[in-house]
């Protein structure tokens, strides 16, 4: 991070030039026509003086043709930029189906990240360059915003659903992390260091600090300590449903609608089961609300996700093999009291 | 200036008809139409209303004006909710989370 | 009509508003809308200096990275009364409830405005939700930003939430009376002959403006009431751990709070058009388009609040058809700014203060304009979002435009309410001072947003210092700059102050046409309207100053 | 002008009678467009929560009783009916019967906040009244969601009865100036003007009864 006066924030991300060019697009726009309506007021402001006290001004009626002129063209320029400034919307809030998914927890005043490998970090993220990374975001409390400047992107951290944002590094270096959405006292200080490095390094960066156990197992984990699968099982008397092969597939509910099972579904399934029962079985289950944290719900999806392509299991980079181990920490800072 | 009284008999007439809709929308509630149990409640609530804005409150022989401003009001009610649940209805579709 | 008496030394009109009644009660209880323009003009200049104390502080804080003036907590609240103050209590208020209420029945040639009480209970109501804020804010003031967003708001803020809520709700009764007055009086008070396209552009754009805060301002009210519902009694509406969705208040609280932002500039447009016509001496350069411009803003700026929300967690899908509505609005104001740059050709164009103030909102809402559509395209609002480009660019509109026009209006009809004149050179350096000065705070920001400065930062990376300090020294600029109007404002009404006489800017308008300061009913002859506005050329009026200013 | 004017029943800033009542008669349907805009708000809430939690909130639902319902609407209808009985017997100048209509309209009202109120209790015995008390044992709805169902239909019904109190004392002032046989066919606008609001106020509860009470109710057999 350079202390030094910065004109022009750096580009570190494959969206980034995307932006920049459509910025500095409308920035000329601006300015041309900033221009010429200075111009003119300063030419007919000299040229059109009044000369003698009782001057009147030369009386027109105004004109259909110039209104429709001066209404159509910003008309056009505007709907073009609308069509551009959309397709990079589109780049940069949809992320890649390669995408490696990393989760954030924005809570008063901090960022929690934890990598696939569930190494986990707080206000700073290690990141490889060149590689499409997911974040599924969640706050513990109030709005926050993830906003890393280099990489232009941003995305409110909700509270009780997920949001995500998602990037490519493009250039090895340090960034800014910000919130940017107001959340209390310590607002200004919510913030850290994106690092983005070489892969190699970050392997070794990751080796060097390994995480308390792989997302996948511990989810496998609180998966049995919470019960669950006393009733989600694959078998006739199976209370609930079997969550092999849910994810990402289309749910039939008890009221005939219909929806497909992602993060949020799955999240709510846990903390408000009524809400949303699947035909053919009873509204049984118990809520996890206060019983299970925000971090924990991430590992439970993801290993109710990894249920759901069963077979497929994709292995993110740099997931290791000993968090199949039993890891004594499953939630971290905040582990629950209470059990399923 | 010109006050139109309404016949007596006009506004009995109205009294009975939001009667006999009350009863009718209470009485379809119990049938199973799916969805159309909303649209159907909703279309006898706005006829129930219509009769009321129309004749209690005169606006049918009331000045263009004052049309404009029932029509306005409902129209600006048109664009919260639409635009809202623009939103509400359209959340994790296109690749992106947020149902 | 236009019987000028082009006199040099013009004596007081015996019988004004102002000597027909006197003592404390004549005022307090007073339902002359003339009266009531001026006990708001006081209350409005109050909040208004009180508002400007928070923004100096603000930048002063800011001058160096480190968060050292004033704590986070106290620096949290500071933006938050600024933003609260001179929002609900100076902008809304200052143009309509001012200049409007002392001009919108003279302009149409009536008595007064439809409801007379109403008028001055909205005068109370401002107060009494203006007393809720000053309880709120000596009892430790509030944290949570203008917008209130939950569930920070309702639940995890513990600073004077509730209070400054019902005070942004009382203000809100006290808006809807001015509106509701405003569109029956131009509906049904209209003078003989005064068609709807005889109106004065400053009507055009008052009723438009009166239409968003009947259609808005209630949505405001529900959503505070929510608000003020959940945080008291928990009720869940915005609360995830209850099922409610905090997403739903931005969604109400923008539906207001949008057009909001054209309760500020339409009026201020509507000033605009008036002096721009006066010092060109000519009728107004596609004067339809310019009024129908007004009513296509009113419409459409209800249709674009969720341009607040792109990053906010609403649907992909729902962020972009806001984006190309938003694309849409920026027409009708284009189309008025084109047209005040025709009407100065071959106008008849004179230096006079206004006249300075209105070049100047010219240039600056240009630029909050184009800055606000570049907002509106989706791709770069994810990137400066919640940054200095989106404070840069609301105070181009609302200083550069909305308090630029309110002072320009100020200095055109400060004769008509007052019936003084007032210093040429100082309120030209003054207009100057004020340009420059909000330049330099304010342009340095987009750079800043751009870099990636979030807002409502208390201490920042120090990289973002030097475009900081720039800022902090054009705001002590424009403070001085704001500052000198009170004083040759108040010297004009002093001794040495010179009666202006009825129309000492030689312009046409109904209000030019009474004497100044006007007769309690407005007009000693009821008037019959026989022109267009802006008739220039049919009415060829002469002032009755060959100086309009002091020496 | 016709004679039988009241002096002072012109304000002096009104050229005629029909100007002035033009006027106010706008001036209230203006009022009546931040009303709907003010319920519009409340409703949209209820709009997003009720397409969020369908099921919750038509469990919810049958904890109400649709008989007292049904009665209230019948009971506000026949207040809209007096009330326009009313605002008919001002313009004719038909004094008594102004009084008389004015009086049944309130009556009606009443009516309506007494069922009301006993519906309000009823619910608060039962632990349906949001907050620490609330407790849900019905099944099918989470008891979070079920709670925000009852969240609307206090906030809505409650807001709605705040209104109807505001009614019934406008009632009773005009009963004054009635009596006292003030009303005419020029000037009857004070009496209108609150008609209209009355039957606003009905209109609002035509629509809430449905959405609060009328919600999946054909499950209640299941």
């Amino acid at each position: 991070m350079s202390h030094k006066f910065p004109l022009l924030p750096v580009q570190a991300s494959t969206v980034a030039p995307e932006v920049d060019a459509l910025y500095w697009t409308w920035v000329a726009i601006s300015a041309v026509s900033a221009l010429l309506i200075a111009v003119a007021v300063f030419y007919f402001f000299i040229r059109y003086q009044r000369r003698k006290s009782g001057q009147i001004g030369h009386q027109d009626h105004g004109s259909t043709t110039l209104e429709i002129v001066w209404s159509v063209i910003p008309l056009v320029i505007v709907l073009i930029m609308f069509v551009w400034g959309t397709k990079v919307f589109f780049d940069q809030s949809r992320p890649p189906s390669n995408a490696v998914e990393y989760f954030a927890t924005g809570k008063q005043w901090m960022w929690k990240f934890q990598h696939p490998t569930g190494k986990r970090e707080i206000n700073e993220l290690h990141v490889p360059v060149g590689r499409p990374i997911k974040l599924t975001m969640i706050s513990e409390d109030v709005i926050h915003s993830l906003f890393v400047p280099a990489f232009r992107v941003k995305a409110d951290v909700l509270p009780g659903r997920y949001t995500t944002l998602w990037f490519q590094a493009t250039k090895v270096g340090e960034y800014h992390l910000f919130c940017a959405e107001y959340c209390g006292t310590e607002h200004s200080l919510m913030g850290g260091t994106v690092y983005v490095m070489e892969p190699d390094d970050y392997e070794a960066w990751l080796a060097k600090a390994p995480g308390s156990g792989d997302q996948l197992a511990t989810g496998e984990q609180l998966f049995q300590r919470f019960a669950c699968n006393t009733c989600h099982f694959d078998g006739p008397r199976a209370r609930g449903p079997n969550l092999e092969g849910v994810f990402g597939s289309t749910v039939k509910l008890a009221d005939g609608s219909t929806l497909t099972a992602d993060e949020d579904y799955v999240r709510e399934s846990i903390l408000t089961p009524k809400a949303k029962v699947v035909a053919g079985f009873e509204p049984l289950m118990p809520t996890f609300q206060g019983q299970v944290t925000e971090d924990q719900l991430l590992q439970l999806i993801q290993y109710v996700k990894s249920l759901g392509d069963k077979g497929a299991k994709s292995t993110p980079a740099g997931q290791t093999t000993e968090g199949a181990q039993p890891a004594a920490v499953t939630g971290g800072a905040a582990a629950p009291t209470t059990g399923g | 200036m010109s006050v139109h009284i309404e016949p007596k008999r006009n506004y009995f007439l109205v009294f009975g008809a939001l009667l006999i809709l009350t009863a009718l929308t209470t009485w379809v509630a119990y049938f199973d139409f799916g969805a159309w149990n909303n649209v159907v409640a909703m279309g006898i609530a706005v006829v129930k209303a219509s009769l009321v804005v129309l004749i209690f409150m005169h606006v049918r022989h009331s000045t263009p004006l004052t049309k404009l401003v029932v029509v306005g009001a409902l129209l600006w009610l048109v664009f919260m909710v639409v635009l809202t649940m623009n939103d509400y209805a359209t959340r994790g579709l296109l690749g992106v989370l947020g149902k | 009509m236009s019987s000028t008496t082009a006199a040099r030394a013009v004596p007081p009109p015996k019988y004004n508003y102002l000597n027909a009644e006197h003592g404390i009660k004549s005022w307090l209880l007073t339902q002359d809308h003339k009266r009531i323009a001026i006990l708001y003009l006081i209350s409005v200049s109050i909040f208004f200096m009180l508002g400007g104390i928070f923004a100096g502080l603000i930048r002063l804080e800011l001058l160096t990275p480190q968060g050292d003036l004033v704590s986070g907590d106290t620096y949290n609240r500071l933006f938050t009364l600024h933003g609260v103050i001179m929002i609900f209590f100076f902008l809304i208020p200052s143009i309509p409830a001012v200049l409007g209420n002392f001009l919108v029945p003279i302009m149409i040639g009536a008595k007064d405005l439809a409801f007379p009480k109403l008028n001055l209970a909205s005068w109370y109501v401002y107060n009494l939700a203006g007393l809720l804020g000053l309880y709120a804010m000596v009892h430790g003031g509030v944290d949570t930003g203008w917008t209130f967003y939950a569930p920070f708001s309702t639940t995890y803020s513990n600073s004077y939430v509730v209070p400054t809520a019902l005070a942004g709700f009382t203000a809100g009764f006290s808006s809807i009376f001015t509106g509701l007055n405003f569109i029956v009086t131009i509906h049904r008070m209209r003078a003989p002959g005064m068609t709807w396209f005889r109106m004065p552009l400053f009507i055009w754009s008052h009723y438009a403006t009166s239409l968003i805060i009947l259609l808005g301002t209630p949505v405001l009210a529900i959503s505070l009431l929510l608000l003020v519902l959940e945080r008291t009694l928990h009720i869940g509406i915005f609360d995830p751990n209850l099922g409610g969705d905090p997403v739903l208040f931005q969604h109400l609280f923008w539906f207001y709070s949008h057009p909001a932002v054209y309760i500020m500039i339409l009026p201020s447009m509507g000033v605009v058009s008036e002096l721009i016509a006066a010092f060109s001496r000519k009728r107004v350069f596609g004067y339809k388009f310019v009024a129908f411009a007004s009513l296509a803003i009113a419409v459409l700026g209800f249709l674009v609040w969720g341009h607040h929300m792109f990053t906010s967690g609403q649907s992909v899908y729902a962020a972009t058809v806001f984006s190309v509505l938003t694309m849409l609005v920026a027409i009708p104001s284009a189309v008025k700014v084109f047209n005040w740059t025709a009407t100065l050709h071959r106008g008849a164009i004179s230096y006079d203060t206004p006249m300075l103030y209105a070049l100047g909102f010219i240039g600056l809402f240009t630029i909050g304009g184009l800055t606000g559509v570049m907002l509106g395209t989706l791709g770069i609002d994810i990137h400066v979002h919640d940054t200095y480009f989106v404070v840069a660019h609301f105070h181009y509109i609302m200083v550069g435009g909305a308090i630029l026009g309110y002072l320009g209006g100020l200095h055109y009809w400060w004769p008509k309410i007052t019936g003084r004149l007032y210093n040429r050179f100082w309120s030209q350096v003054s207009a100057i001072i004020i340009f420059v000065g909000f330049n330099l705070t304010f342009f340095p920001q987009f750079i800043l947003g751009f870099e990636g400065m979030p807002r409502r930062y208390w201490s920042y990376p120090p990289e973002f210092q030097v475009l900081n300090v720039l800022s902090t020294a054009g705001a002590s600029i424009l403070g001085v700059g704001l500052i000198l109007p009170l004083f040759y404002f108040m010297a004009s009404l002093g001794k040495k102050g010179r009666w202006a006489g009825p129309n000492p800017w030689g312009a046409v308008g109904l209000e030019w046409e009474t004497s100044s300061p006007p007769p309690p009913h407005n007009f000693l002859e009821p008037p019959v309207v026989t022109h267009e506005a802006y008739a220039y050329e049919e009415l060829h009026p002469e002032p009755t100053q060959k100086e309009p200013y002091v020496a | 002008m016709p004679e039988h004017h009241q002096p002072g029943a012109l304000a002096h800033h009104f050229e005629t009678y029909d100007q002035q009542k033009e006027a106010s008669n706008l001036g209230m349907w203006l009022f009546l467009v931040t009303e709907v805009m003010f319920f519009g708000g409340f409703f949209l809430a209820y709009i997003v929560y009720r397409s969020k939690f369908p099921l919750d909130f038509a469990y919810a639902s049958h904890e109400l009783d649709v008989t007292l319902g049904t009665t209230n609407t019948a009971v506000l209808i026949a207040s809209s009916l007096t009330m326009a009985m009313a605002v008919r017997s001002a313009a004719l100048a038909k004094r008594k019967a102004v009084v008389g209509f004015l009086i049944l309209t309130m009556l009606f009202g009443g009516v309506f906040l007494g069922i009301k109120a006993h519906e309000y209790h009823t619910k608060w015995v039962h632990h349906h009244v949001p907050g620490p008390h609330f407790e849900w044992h019905g099944e099918g709805a989470d008891p979070h969601h079920a709670e925000m169902f009852f969240n609307f239909y206090f906030g809505m019904t409650g807001l709605h009865a705040a209104h109807m109190v505001i009614g019934i004392g406008l009632l009773t002032w005009l009963c004054f100036p009635a009596w006292k046989g003030r009303f005419n066919e020029d000037y009857h606008n004070p009496v209108e003007v609150v008609g209209l609001y009355w039957h606003f106020v009905d209109i609002i509860w035509i629509f809430l009864f449905p959405l609060l009470y009328l919600i999946g109710f054909h499950m209640h057999g299941h």
